[in-house]
């Protein structure tokens, strides 16, 4: 039912990405298991699920760290990434966040980013200058270009994060849990953030707990659980699926369905 | 043929006992020991000192007990100042390495100011000889043979039933469930040590029996423990005893049949082999 | 009063995340919840001296306990388990609950506490010589509860238990939750499952941010749909 | 107005180097002063670039004193066995330990941490077993003996005092610059990156491998220069300097200069050397006092002699957008 969902959605116009029957076992135990699903350019997909549902394992999947599927096949732009090293995935233009705010904390803000220029789109000199002027801009975080990144707070570190990876201008953006700890206004100005770099192109890879983001700007969510993928759809029906209700949402349901409605 | 598997098992047992050591250390602390070998000279040293006429002349059983129960005040010396600083730091790793390596330079130079550098005989904990099949074997190297496994049964006894073993190993495995349980993890890193240490301690007795003491006799046999625990993969107790043996094997056969100067280069062919199949060697896990 | 939490505050390094939190529990079940990433579990590691606080003060039983060592407080009868899959991976599960038991406290009485969490559940004693990482996932959860259990607790403190269960075995652990409660046990619960802790506890504490939110003591005024506003309302 | 006093005092520690440089040869005549100042000239060459990749790279590569040991024996077995004219003999060992260094690296980096210790000091014990064996060519344990001077149009640099000095120390500085500019480029940075956190390094297109592999291969070209140097001044290559204690020391240099500053590590190389050299009446327990240096610096000073530098509350405010020392992270926070 699903497979057929995404099938339909990729008649179109090519995929961007292409997740097909990827699976991955840990010894006895299988983090992912025959997940499949399209995303489009400008797309944004949301991935819901319990804790330990696989939602990281996929994603580090898909891009290669630290580990590569043992059955399926990712395709990126036409191009397949399932054996690919992460730095080329990365230079394809499929970036990623962590779920853990990372930074290269020994350096400053702007070489942070100026990593991601030099290595992950070829810039240097002038036009490697302006892209992180740009990608710092856009973040906010111009004023503390010099600092290092260890002096940024959680947001700031979480926004540094994204600077590293818009300055090479990619077109699939994969964000895991961006808003977990985050205040309520930084929250709400992350979601612009996100819509934002859809607006420029970027299509989205969105795994969050915090369901009034995940739902208020996914324009389809995927729900996992014991690695597998057990729905994929339109908010609103998700929000009421009953197998959804039972595995995630449990007592959350009743207000799940107030947002979704 | 029979003088060459003596000669691999002696060597195999030896180099179990010492990467022993070495590996529960890094199996609970995640830090690599390079005093160890040192600690295996200074246990040599102990026991000639304390059994030997020429220092306090106490007989060779004092000797031994006597010099186990230092290497457990050395474990616990070790761990307090070259190791407990840094645990839990950034680059604990690397730091280690230096101050472990810097502990054993001052013990190797102590030992070597106050005993001088001649070498020194233990007695033989047992002597003459033994005919096995058509093999003739020293006692001394048969006594290694059985001791060994049997010290190292006796660990598996002690990590699997005791109370303070089954701590060593839920320590190692994870860290903040161990201390959830009640288990003091301080304890338990000194308990690791000075088990190490006797081990160490043990290992330099043996070694001293058959050949002669000094104080640089500890760095082959570290440099050789190497070898086996990135072979047989650090942390991993059975990975550990199956490298020593093997190490040991592949040691005795192609100093015989190909010459005891390529042996090193063997070993190293060997250890990259394995390494490119199995990047955690034999049976260790990743770091 | 069995434990008090009195204006704690804690954190990792730079970052804050407990602020002046304060919560208590009596002779009861307390139950937290509350968003990802606000401080649940840091409140438990706090308890039980894994973190030590930078402000306030724990009092168990009477004694303070703020900057204890987790082993002195275990030795108080004050048990955590905490969240996760495996407690001890490469250990037999009858080695994991003979650790349980390895405060001086509880040490003497193992035998007869091991009776005891076998009986609770019954698939540990079969799964005894198993190791813990080939457990499946309710086994596991059985396992670290159980090895809290061999603590001989006073008062125990579980993370998240139902964490990655099939509705089913959710089911099945409550239900042992329950007979734990039922032998006179402290319980201090965290779960995202708000049907099972509404179902478990007298008292309910949301927790955002670092701070309690909402103070439920009264279960049957608890309007399900406001705590589920208050819940989402944080990001909506 | 700040920026200038930067400026104006970067130029005068540069001038104050070179000054030094070119003055200490012409005091420094005694037989064994002059010994000792280009030992630890070129222990500081070795140090500094072992420093790049250590400190910056956060690699366990201790093979790299073996840099150092092959480059002295491809000076002496080409001269000396094979007559390859001298001069020559440096691009061979060059190009030789370069090949070495890639290859052992890039087989020794499929693995992490500790075990990269490992096998790269097992490389170092190959080293010495190969010497051991192939006596024909190395000269066995005894070594190889009358490696040919350096000459440059008939003037043999054995034969003047200050030549190898002056050598010793040109080398030294182009190194420092070199090693300097590799650090604190986009490449230094990647390394930094990959240190510290090499998942999120990979995931913004740094290769992780290829970096490293490069960052080793680069440490080694003066690496193996300075070893070059050294057969042709001491007239000998000899297996000891695949030994233990030699990658004890140059490791020391490294921790107790300070990681990560490439600076520090030139200091202690030449303050251990002398310093070793000046308590030689202590006979072996100088080797204690350094030992016990070595722990008492690295708990309580963990970046290093060089991070004293930074106690200097001006210069502490222009470091902060530096690359501080690995071990030093935890002091500071």
């Amino acid at each position: 039912m699903s497979m057929q969902g995404s099938r339909m959605q990729t008649t179109g116009s090519p995929p961007l990405l292409e997740v097909a029957s990827v699976g991955k076992s840990f010894g006895a135990l299988a983090a992912v298991a025959d997940v499949s699903f399209a995303l489009r350019e400008r797309d944004i997909l949301g991935i819901a699920g319990p804790n330990g549902a696989g939602k990281t394992t996929l994603f580090n999947l898909i891009t290669g760290t630290p580990f590569f599927p043992d059955s399926g096949r990712v395709t990126f732009r036409g191009t397949r990434i399932d054996r690919m090293a992460p730095h080329r995935i990365f230079r394809l233009g499929l970036a990623r966040t962590f779920q853990k705010e990372a930074s290269f904390a020994n350096l400053t803000v702007e070489q942070n980013v100026s990593l991601g220029a030099t290595y992950g789109a070829g810039l240097s000199g002038r036009a490697r200058e302006r892209a992180v002027d740009a990608a710092l801009e856009r973040l906010d975080l111009s004023a503390m270009r010099r600092q290092p990144a260890s002096s940024l707070t959680v947001y700031g570190t979480k926004r540094l994060m994204l600077a590293s990876a818009i300055v090479v201008g990619p077109k699939l953006l994969m964000l895991d849990e961006p808003a977990s700890g985050l205040t309520a206004s930084e929250v709400a100005d992350l979601q612009s953030l996100i819509l934002g770099f859809r607006d420029d192109g970027m299509a989205i890879l969105l795994i969050e707990h915090i369901l009034p983001l995940l739902f208020g700007i996914s324009e389809r969510v995927m729900v996992m659980d014991f690695g597998r993928k057990l729905i994929e759809g339109p908010p609103s029906e998700v929000a009421r699926d009953q197998r959804v209700i039972d595995a995630y949402l449990g007592g959350q349901s009743e207000a799940a369905h107030a947002l979704a409605g | 043929m029979g003088a060459i598997i003596v000669s691999g098992l002696v060597s195999g047992a030896l180099y179990a006992l010492v990467a022993a050591g070495l590996s529960l250390i890094w199996g609970s602390l995640g830090v690599f020991n390079f005093a160890h070998g040192v600690l295996l000279m200074t246990g040599a040293y102990a026991a000639w000192w304390i059994s030997s006429p020429d220092g306090l002349g106490l007989g060779l059983g004092i000797g031994i007990v006597g010099a186990l129960a230092f290497m457990v005040v050395l474990g616990l010396v070790v761990y307090l100042l070259l190791v407990r600083p840094w645990i839990g730091k950034a680059n604990a790793e690397l730091a280690v390495i230096m101050t472990t390596i810097a502990g054993s330079i001052f013990l190797q130079n102590l030992i070597l100011e106050i005993f001088g550098g001649r070498y020194k005989t233990i007695d033989q904990v047992v002597t003459g000889t033994v005919a096995i099949g058509g093999t003739t074997i020293q006692a001394q190297n048969l006594l290694v043979i059985i001791l060994a496994p049997v010290l190292l049964i006796a660990m598996w006894l002690f990590l699997t039933r005791n109370r303070t073993g089954l701590a060593i190993r839920a320590v190692a495995q994870n860290q903040d469930a161990a201390q959830l349980f009640g288990i003091g993890v301080e304890r338990i890193y000194i308990a690791t040590f000075s088990v190490s240490a006797v081990l160490a301690g043990v290992a330099g007795i043996l070694l001293g029996g058959l050949f002669n003491i000094s104080p640089d006799m500890g760095t082959d046999p570290l440099l050789r423990a190497f070898v086996v625990v990135v072979f047989g993969g650090l942390g991993s107790l059975p990975g550990t005893i199956l490298g020593a043996y093997a190490i040991g094997m592949i040691e005795a056969f192609s100093s015989y049949y190909i010459g005891i100067y390529w042996t090193p280069v063997v070993l190293f062919v060997v250890l990259i082999g394995v390494l490119v199949v199995r990047p955690t060697g034999l049976m260790g896990r990743p770091t | 009063m069995r434990l008090q939490v009195e204006a704690i505050s804690a954190g990792y390094g730079r970052v804050r995340v407990l602020h002046e939190i304060s919560i208590a529990v009596d002779n009861q079940r307390v139950g937290l919840f509350g968003p990802n990433g606000h401080g649940k579990t840091t409140l438990l590691r706090t308890i039980s001296g894994l973190i030590r606080p930078t402000a306030g003060r724990v009092i168990f039983d009477g004694k303070d306990i703020t900057g204890r060592s987790p082993q002195s407080i275990v030795g108080e009868g004050l048990v955590h388990v905490p969240q996760g899959s495996t407690l001890l991976p490469r250990m037999t599960v009858l080695e994991a609950l003979t650790l349980g038991a390895y405060s001086r406290r509880a040490w003497p009485r193992r035998r007869s506490t091991m009776e005891q969490v076998f009986s609770l559940f019954p698939r540990l004693a079969e799964r005894r010589a198993q190791r813990c990482n080939t457990l499946s996932g309710g086994e596991r959860q059985m396992a670290a509860i159980g090895a809290g259990l061999m603590g001989c607790p006073k008062l125990l403190m579980l993370d998240e238990p139902t964490l990655g269960l099939a509705p089913k075995l959710r089911a099945e652990l409550a239900q042992a939750i329950h007979a734990i409660a039922a032998t006179g046990v402290g319980l201090l619960v965290i779960d995202q499952d708000i049907d099972m802790l509404l179902g478990l506890c007298d008292r309910l504490y949301l927790i955002e941010q670092g701070r309690v939110a909402l103070d439920v003591v009264d279960r049957s005024a608890i309007q399900h749909q406001d705590v589920l506003k208050r819940y989402f309302g944080s990001a909506a | 107005m700040k920026k200038d006093w930067t400026r104006i005092g970067r130029i005068a520690s540069i001038v104050v180097v070179l000054a030094v440089a070119a003055v200490a040869p012409l005091v420094l005549t005694g037989g064994v002063a002059q010994n000792l100042a280009v030992l630890s000239i070129l222990y500081a060459v070795v140090a500094s670039n072992w420093d790049l990749t250590l400190g910056y790279a956060g690699i366990f590569n201790f093979a790299h004193v073996a840099f150092f040991g092959i480059g002295s024996y491809v000076a002496a077995i080409a001269t000396l066995q094979f007559g390859v004219p001298v001069w020559l003999d440096l691009i061979l060992a060059v190009v030789v330990v370069v090949a070495v260094g890639g290859l052992v690296s890039a087989l020794a980096l499929r693995l992490r941490g500790i075990y990269v210790a490992l096998v790269t000091f097992a490389l170092t014990q190959l080293c010495v077993a190969l010497i051991n064996s192939a006596k024909d060519i190395t000269g066995g344990p005894v070594g190889l003996i009358g490696v040919p001077d350096l000459e440059i149009r008939g003037f043999e640099l054995g034969s003047e005092p200050h030549a190898y000095f002056y050598a010793a120390e040109v080398l030294l500085i182009l190194s420092t610059i070199a090693m300097r500019w590799l650090a604190t480029s986009h490449f230094g940075l990647s390394l930094v990156a990959l240190r510290d956190y090499e998942a999120y390094a990979v995931a913004r297109g740094i290769p992780a491998r290829r970096q490293r592999v490069l960052a080793i291969m680069a440490s080694s070209i003066p690496t193996s220069l300075a070893g070059c140097l050294y057969a042709h001044y001491l007239i000998v290559a000899s297996p000891d300097v695949f030994s233990f204690s030699l990658t004890t020391l140059l490791l020391s240099m490294v921790l107790v200069g300070g990681a990560g500053t490439i600076y520090g590590p030139i200091v202690a190389a030449i303050v251990l050397t002398v310093g070793t050299e000046g308590l030689h009446q202590l006979g072996n327990i100088r080797y204690m006092i350094v030992a016990v240096l070595i722990v008492l610096t690295l708990r309580f000073l963990p970046g290093g002699l060089w991070s004293l530098w930074t106690l200097v509350p001006a210069i502490r405010r222009r470091r902060a957008t530096r690359v501080p020392s690995p071990l030093a992270e935890e002091a500071s926070s």
